[in-house]
């Protein structure tokens, strides 16, 4: 176990890394990130720093390019690197597709993708929902057909995040339409440039394009690219949901957020006045700071009994919705506490280098896309919904 | 009591319903948003063929407005359509100060003009710092002699680019609230423009210096009264586009609940989705129930209701907006389907013109025995 | 339409009415009751002066004994009954088997039975749940056998509210368990000293008995005490539940009891201070006071649409839920506001003429089984989760 | 930073909870509150055995309270088992201030002979205006010569009425908060005993004029400093005990939902039913994490995350008591089974040494800078 002195040495290890190798417009991206998706361009190139330092998958075990840290490292990393505002690392690479070939991949496969996912030369999308397989993703209709060593892909996928940056799609494809629903899915692996393949992206409420649609049209893809077993892709797929439930830390990330809101509360206006004298503002960010800080220990808590790689079965589900829910909680919170700097509509001032300049005290740029864009949290990854008769039914089964 | 526009009033709403179904759908209103054009000409003009002018003044102008009924049914039916039209801003808002004003100076002349559609005028009300109270703005006016000089910082003054002329509401020497009238192209007006987050034009101002005549004061007599009069005027206004809007949302997500398959069945036949459609349901209840006993005791001259009906727009409205958005999943949080548009005009709304916490404690005051309002 | 001046004199003169005849025990009695369930001899006392002047039954056709008033004017009596804290009448007689009988009762029973439920001389009890037929009433097994003119029951009724006052019951029976279980549900009317029912009496949380469990061997019941027809029960039973959900005043009885904790609030201390002046207090008081009105405004709103005499329908689920969900959070209020006065157990000084001495302030003698209590109101008459699944059937048959 | 009771705790803690499981039935809980008796001998007795005196006091006093985590385990059991043995009152909160005081002419004697059992202590905190904080009780010591006379009211004093001596916080004649030791029978208090809504044995207490010597005061130095530490101890104890109550709760709940069937099946078959027990879960999982962030913040000095602790009962901790209520239907409305007797308790925790409204105050107080502990 890492005792206390340790951790704080860990801590100023990160801090100073950190400080050494921000640059200025990797700190805008993450100033200016409004969802779970920061400025592609720059993240990107922060993941390549990280991946350089060997930082880029702290989750990952060591052999494969992780870091080898404990939860608490883990965690303090997030934490710091939130504190500094670092744009957070888009999940796809290191923690959905990255997982899924540790967890089911052949040493070819690991050879061939991990490298290229840690330092982001790919960037990977994720093929999951389709319109009428949402939180019913088993019901997924969206066919591949053997043709001696190819799938023939047709059909379509949404909700896919980022598919227009990518050049890389993970996707589950129905492969066989005769059993129960759960059977027939393969997880596989497609380039985003292969003939017949089509981009849409949707203009989000922020203003903004980070989900697409995305068509097949003959799309054929080498069976080589399967992970797991053929018809077996639900297994990859479940394994994966629930490391993308419980492995995010949203705590890490809310405590510096909430910290940085406290701190614009108690400054004073030319007339003295602080939004933390406003008996609503003490009441919200007192009951938020409880809210937050039992996020915090409920995932290191949580964390803290898994060892390395372990998945947290179904607490992912509690996870996930205690996370999410707080963080909509916070963006909230956030966004009233912004007041009339949440109005203006600033598309074009997000934009990392943008000349356009902000409108408001620059304090709250970013509150009210960030509100929006967490209305998605209860939905993503399988609904709260979901999520609730997931853990009831691991309640019930004790 | 009543729990119900009367007859004449229901007819309006059924014309402006028909209009608004007919020729502003939501394809329509993402094409105003993309042209950043918060009012489109055509629109506007049916809507002023409607005599919407009348809506604020009182019979002394020909006016309907001696009966706030006619005015609350336009502004359920711009929230039920999502309709963009700044009737508020241009009509409702400085219709409401200059009915109420006493400055005959002003008035004789501006309000027939103003009727007649020849004069476009923003109120400059909230402050960035000070909120929404007239008796707590900072913005000073500061009189010697004859003229008066505006100095202060506005946020968020709806429809104000187009604008010809600005009330600005402003406290004098004796920290006595009043309404100025003045150019909007007057010297010491700098204005920063924007779209904002649902959809409206507006803009931050700033008043630097900018010199005024004394008669352009709106007030003689209690302007603080005449004040909060207004600010109830528009707090109820905002109440009945949340109400339109809750109503249509409730229309929407139940009809989306119906025919969107999950699991084999209609997302209907879950409990939690029941449960959560009965629960807007509720608040949508609640908002109506509100907002016709605020407009009765708006009526008697007793606004702590208004602040009540305001103050649960940040409770049960916003609920409602985002019960709407998580029962659509996730397509509702593309601009593919109108429900985003309607969480963000609600979430607007209860950050304009006092949020919740704030109403709330407006009312504790009252409740408390400590806050009275300004004696007429 | 009454106008307001009418509406003034008229509550002018149930002012004036409830002055003259509230007697000390029957005052008493109200400012002691904990919940809809006053203190039973004193609230029968009442109902007899009531009746006596032809106000016991305010929402009864004129024809049978009701006073004809219109909803604004039994909202007012209602109010200012509460406002008097006179005890509220048991909704047994009045609002439960009065209704029943005139809307399905024959020209004989009407006469047999109608005067002395107005007047107390007979006191009802409800038999309808069954200890495996809570919120699924239509399973219920009590059986009734044809034997002649007489039906033999045998089984057993539960949370049978003050069957240990009762001399009457009316209860629901199964006559014929082979079609769908909400066939072959009948109606009928029984006495309480009919030999072979029992009576126990359950202990509440509140230290009370109020619930009872009924034991039915070998009970006979005449075939003419059904009401309606036989294996028909149900209709009746279900008009009833949405009376008994729709028709009762929630925010009547809470605005003056909301103005009596606004009172205890505005009260200084020996140091000058009041509860009012605390941050969360103010805010508790704030919001609960919005709800109130909301219900009360709803409740108004809803009534004013229906005819003299109409039954809600689905819109009653949405009353019981808002209504009894209003009074469970005045009662959370009201035990904060007062707080260590609602600590002791004062079992003894609650029942009416005690000699026992109150404890603490005086002002919350009340507040901790009105909390215990009003936790049933979510769960009786059709759980809240029931009629939310009853108010979503009516939302989504639009 | 740990999330579990060390392996020696968990030894104890499971001690505890074959004791009451064995013998401390629900049965056997309303025998005791039917005859009044929060403290039944042979349970206690056993209690005794397991040195729960050694609890409070630190290695000094050979006792094991440099470690709060066997208190707190021994809460938490007590709490699971929903026991009425007054440890708290007669154990942990008199043996606290014990162990915290620094005037030895009290403690040399007083400690040996309490551990032994041979004194019965109860604690006079709480009033009922000025509430929990020492530093804001209106209960006077005023110091003349060699004497101190204590006025002032008291209520919710547990244990009181079977005690043999008090334990007094009130503040001198410089608003300076202190704990004064006195004879229960001292001339100058009044008890007025009662049974509490959740069966503890309790009384409100008036002194008047009782005079004390100037001995008796328990704290020479840093007295505030060292009461807002005793304070923070019995939050965590009182959080310990909810903690073991929402345990508890969860399983009885979930067992009532998988075994009562209506509409043909069990009613954990229904989404309502089950997202319920879910909100349950994560409320119960969020005083679990809020318990053990506290407990290392408590042994580090700092006590804000103790003050949340506290607040998330009267939020968290009512709602799993409600919740428990509303999913077992009309049968926990009565004492047949024993989910009300955890419902009073947790709400009575609420009402006691600060209601979550007063912790949420006092955290915002220390967000914004104003609030600070008292110096050591």
């Amino acid at each position: 176990m890492v005792n206390d002195i340790d951790l704080e040495a860990f801590r100023q290890e990160v801090k100073q890394f950190l400080a050494d190798n921000a640059r200025p417009e990797i700190l805008e991206a993450g100033r200016k990130s409004t969802s779970a998706f920061a400025p592609f361009k720059e993240v990107m190139a922060w993941q390549k720093i990280l991946a350089d330092k060997g930082w880029a998958a702290p989750s990952w075990p060591k052999e494969y390019g992780g870091p080898g840290w404990n939860i608490f490292q883990r965690y303090i990393f997030s934490e710091e690197c939130a504190r500094a505002r670092m744009p957070t690392l888009l999940p796809q690479n290191v923690q959905m597709i990255g997982p899924a070939i540790i967890g089911y991949g052949t040493a070819e496969q690991k050879a061939q993708y991990l490298p290229r996912i840690l330092t982001g030369e790919d960037f990977w999308c994720q093929g999951y929902s389709e319109p009428g397989a949402g939180s019913d993703l088993a019901s997924l209709k969206c066919k591949a057909e053997r043709e001696g060593d190819e799938f023939v892909l047709n059909g379509s996928k949404t909700w896919t995040t980022y598919a227009h940056h990518a050049n890389k799609m993970f996707a589950l494809v129905r492969t066989d339409s005769t059993g129960k629903l759960q059977r027939g899915i393969t997880f596989i692996l497609l380039d985003m440039d292969s003939p017949g393949l089509e981009v849409r992206p949707m203009l989000g409420l922020d203003g903004e394009y980070e989900q697409c649609e995305v068509f097949f049209t003959d799309v054929r893809v080498p069976v080589a690219n399967v992970i797991g077993q053929i018809d077996d892709g639900w297994s990859v797929a479940k394994y994966l949901l629930e490391f993308e439930r419980g492995g995010s830390a949203y705590g890490a990330a809310l405590v510096p957020a909430f910290e940085r809101l406290l701190q614009v509360c108690n400054k004073a206006d030319n007339r003295g006045r602080r939004a933390m004298d406003k008996p609503g503002v003490r009441r919200q960010m007192s009951d938020l700071y409880i809210q937050l800080r039992a996020l915090e220990h409920t995932e290191k808590a949580v964390n803290s009994k898994l060892s390395h790689g372990d998945n947290p079965g179904p607490t992912a589900s509690m996870l996930k919705i205690l996370g999410t829910e707080v963080m909509q909680l916070f963006s909230e919170v956030q966004v009233r506490v912004a007041g009339f700097d949440a109005l203006p509509l600033q598309t074009e001032a997000l934009h990392v280098g943008s000349p356009v300049a902000e409108i408001g005290s620059g304090d709250f740029l970013t509150a009210m896309p960030y509100y929006l864009n967490s209305r998605a949290a209860s939905i993503y990854a399988g609904t709260n919904e979901i999520q609730r008769s997931l853990l009831a039914k691991a309640i019930l089964a004790q | 009591m009543h729990y119900n526009y009367n007859s004449e009033q229901d007819l309006f709403r059924d014309s402006l319903r028909k209009l608004f179904k007919q020729q502003y759908s939501y394809e329509f209103f993402r094409e105003q948003i993309k042209s950043k054009q918060e009012s489109a000409p055509a629109i506007w003009q049916q809507l002023l063929d409607f005599g919407l002018f009348a809506l604020p003044f009182g019979s002394d102008f020909d006016g309907l407005g001696d009966d706030p009924g006619y005015a609350l049914a336009a502004m359920e039916e711009l929230g039920y359509g999502r309709v963009l039209e700044p009737v508020l801003a241009t009509i409702l808002m400085p219709g409401a100060l200059l009915n109420a004003a006493d400055n005959s100076s002003i008035t004789n002349g501006l309000i027939p003009q103003f009727m007649a559609g020849g004069s476009t005028i923003a109120v400059a009300w909230q402050e960035a710092a000070a909120g929404f109270k007239p008796e707590e703005m900072a913005t000073s006016a500061t009189a010697e002699g004859d003229e008066i000089t505006i100095n202060g910082e506005k946020v968020c003054v709806l429809s104000a680019p187009a604008a010809q002329q600005l009330i600005v509401i402003a406290v004098d020497q004796l920290q006595q609230a009043n309404a100025y009238l003045l150019d909007a192209d007057a010297p010491g007006v700098t204005l920063t423009a924007y779209q904002t987050v649902d959809g409206a034009s507006a803009a931050n101002i700033t008043l630097q210096n900018v010199v005024i005549n004394k008669s352009a004061q709106l007030f003689n007599s209690a302007p603080l009264h005449k004040l909060q009069s207004v600010l109830a005027y528009i707090h109820l206004a905002l109440g009945a586009e949340v109400v339109g809007m809750a109503e249509r949302l409730m229309e929407i997500t139940a009809e989306f609940c119906k025919t969107r398959f999950q699991f084999g069945q209609p997302i209907a036949a879950f409990q939690a989705v029941q449960h959560r459609l009965a629960d807007m349901q509720i608040a949508t209840q609640k908002l109506q129930s509100l907002f016709w006993f605020a407009l009765d005791a708006y009526a008697a001259g007793d606004y702590i209701p208004v602040n009540m009906l305001k103050a649960e727009i940040g409770a049960s409205g916003v609920a409602i907006g985002q019960s709407a958005v998580q029962l659509h999943g996730g397509i509702a949080m593309t601009d593919e389907l109108s429900v985003g548009a309607y969480l963000k005009r609600i979430l607007a709304i209860e950050l304009t013109m006092g949020q919740r916490e704030e109403h709330l404690e407006s009312i504790a005051g009252s409740l408390s025995g400590e806050l009275e309002q300004a004696p007429a």
